[in-house]
């Protein structure tokens, strides 16, 4: 399961993605909207993605995971458009026969997605916004 | 010397301090991902701050400085990743 | 969120019980019950606890981990009883602001109860039962 | 000399082949988890490997074997934990 939703995400839909009998071991990663940033209070977020590509990246993701954790199986679900506090932008499953590979597949991914998947994040505060990771930031 | 024809896709912070979300573009044959970037800091002094922090994506893979676009190129402009 | 129950575990619970505009992750893992062990294949499995320890133990670890990981909440669950393939016998989720504390706290909460929450699996097979960890095993 | 009297519970495998979850045995003061784990072992022989194996805790806490065992407490025979 890949996804790019504009949906709230059901962490109940990972879950049943990934699970099986064949499986001792399921970790699950939920990153929610946090309501400060560096200590900045925040009111919502926005999410912008190259589609495609994030798309290709995320199953890249995947098949690399199969590799290196045989057995293993995760479901990846971003979402996008505009975040209320508290709401799921991420969700992330592995299921496997043992814990390590299943905790390590999670990790794995995150760090992947953070590190490679073209998808961009703005933080709206009271009085201002900005795209988290540029310098610049303007009072909307 | 015929130009190759580009499509140049933008995002977030890039895209909104354009205000274009895709433009086409002809380039000399040879033209490098560098090359690129650097004709669009000449063009568009405004987002040349920013332009300084992106990658390159063509076709929907990440590229190195000194990769040659093609004709028909589908380029991204790629500000720094912040999902998750 | 601390319990041991004979009912099934549902995820969605354990993630109410954590989550908050205060954390920006969420890791949850669910232990659930394999089809094999040690290349023998399982029909179900039967836990037991030493309830009220038990109970102590897991608050122990919840308070432990709140102490090593400020701002981070865990719920922990254990099934009793008879389950069978696929359910779900452990579910442990932890909300943090930042996703090192979320998936560390996790890791140790299900490494944790391995070690000192006094609870014990039966396998039940085609020709038999064993208690796991013990040398000893019997035709039924 | 007064005994001390024990509430001893049994679990798992142990239980199993004991048939029995709890009882209540009087020891003479000063009697310590290891000694009394030899006596169980000494009066369920068909236990014995298995006791051979177990952890002891007093009124829910795991206690080393050295440790004295009071009047009234509950003990627990702890076979190898396998929870998850």
């Amino acid at each position: 399961m890949i996804e790019l939703t504009d949906a709230v995400i059901d962490p109940a839909r990972l879950i049943a993605a990934v699970a099986g009998p064949d499986c001792g071991a399921l970790a699950l990663f939920l990153g929610t909207v946090r309501d400060s940033h560096e200590g900045r209070k925040v009111l919502r977020l926005s999410y912008e993605a190259y589609r495609p590509m994030a798309l290709n990246k995320l199953q890249e993701i995947q098949i690399e995971i199969a590799q290196q954790w045989p057995g293993t199986r995760v479901a990846l679900v971003h979402r996008l458009g505009t975040l209320g506090l508290g709401e799921i932008s991420v969700g992330i499953a592995a299921a496997s026969p043992h814990r390590d590979a299943a905790f390590a597949a999670c990790r794995h991914a995150i760090e992947q997605i953070k590190a490679v998947v073209p998808i961009w994040k703005k933080e709206f505060w009271a009085d201002g916004t900005q795209w988290v990771g540029q310098p610049e930031s303007k009072t909307s | 010397m015929p130009m190759n024809r580009l499509r140049i896709k933008f995002f977030a912070a890039v895209r909104e301090r354009l205000g274009v979300e895709e433009m086409a573009l002809e380039v000399a044959p040879g033209t490098t991902a560098a090359l690129l970037l650097e004709r669009l800091r000449g063009e568009y002094p405004q987002a040349a701050p920013l332009l300084a922090t992106v990658r390159v994506a063509a076709n929907q893979e990440f590229v190195e400085d000194a990769h040659v676009l093609g004709d028909g190129d589908e380029v991204a402009i790629i500000p720094p990743i912040s999902g998750g």
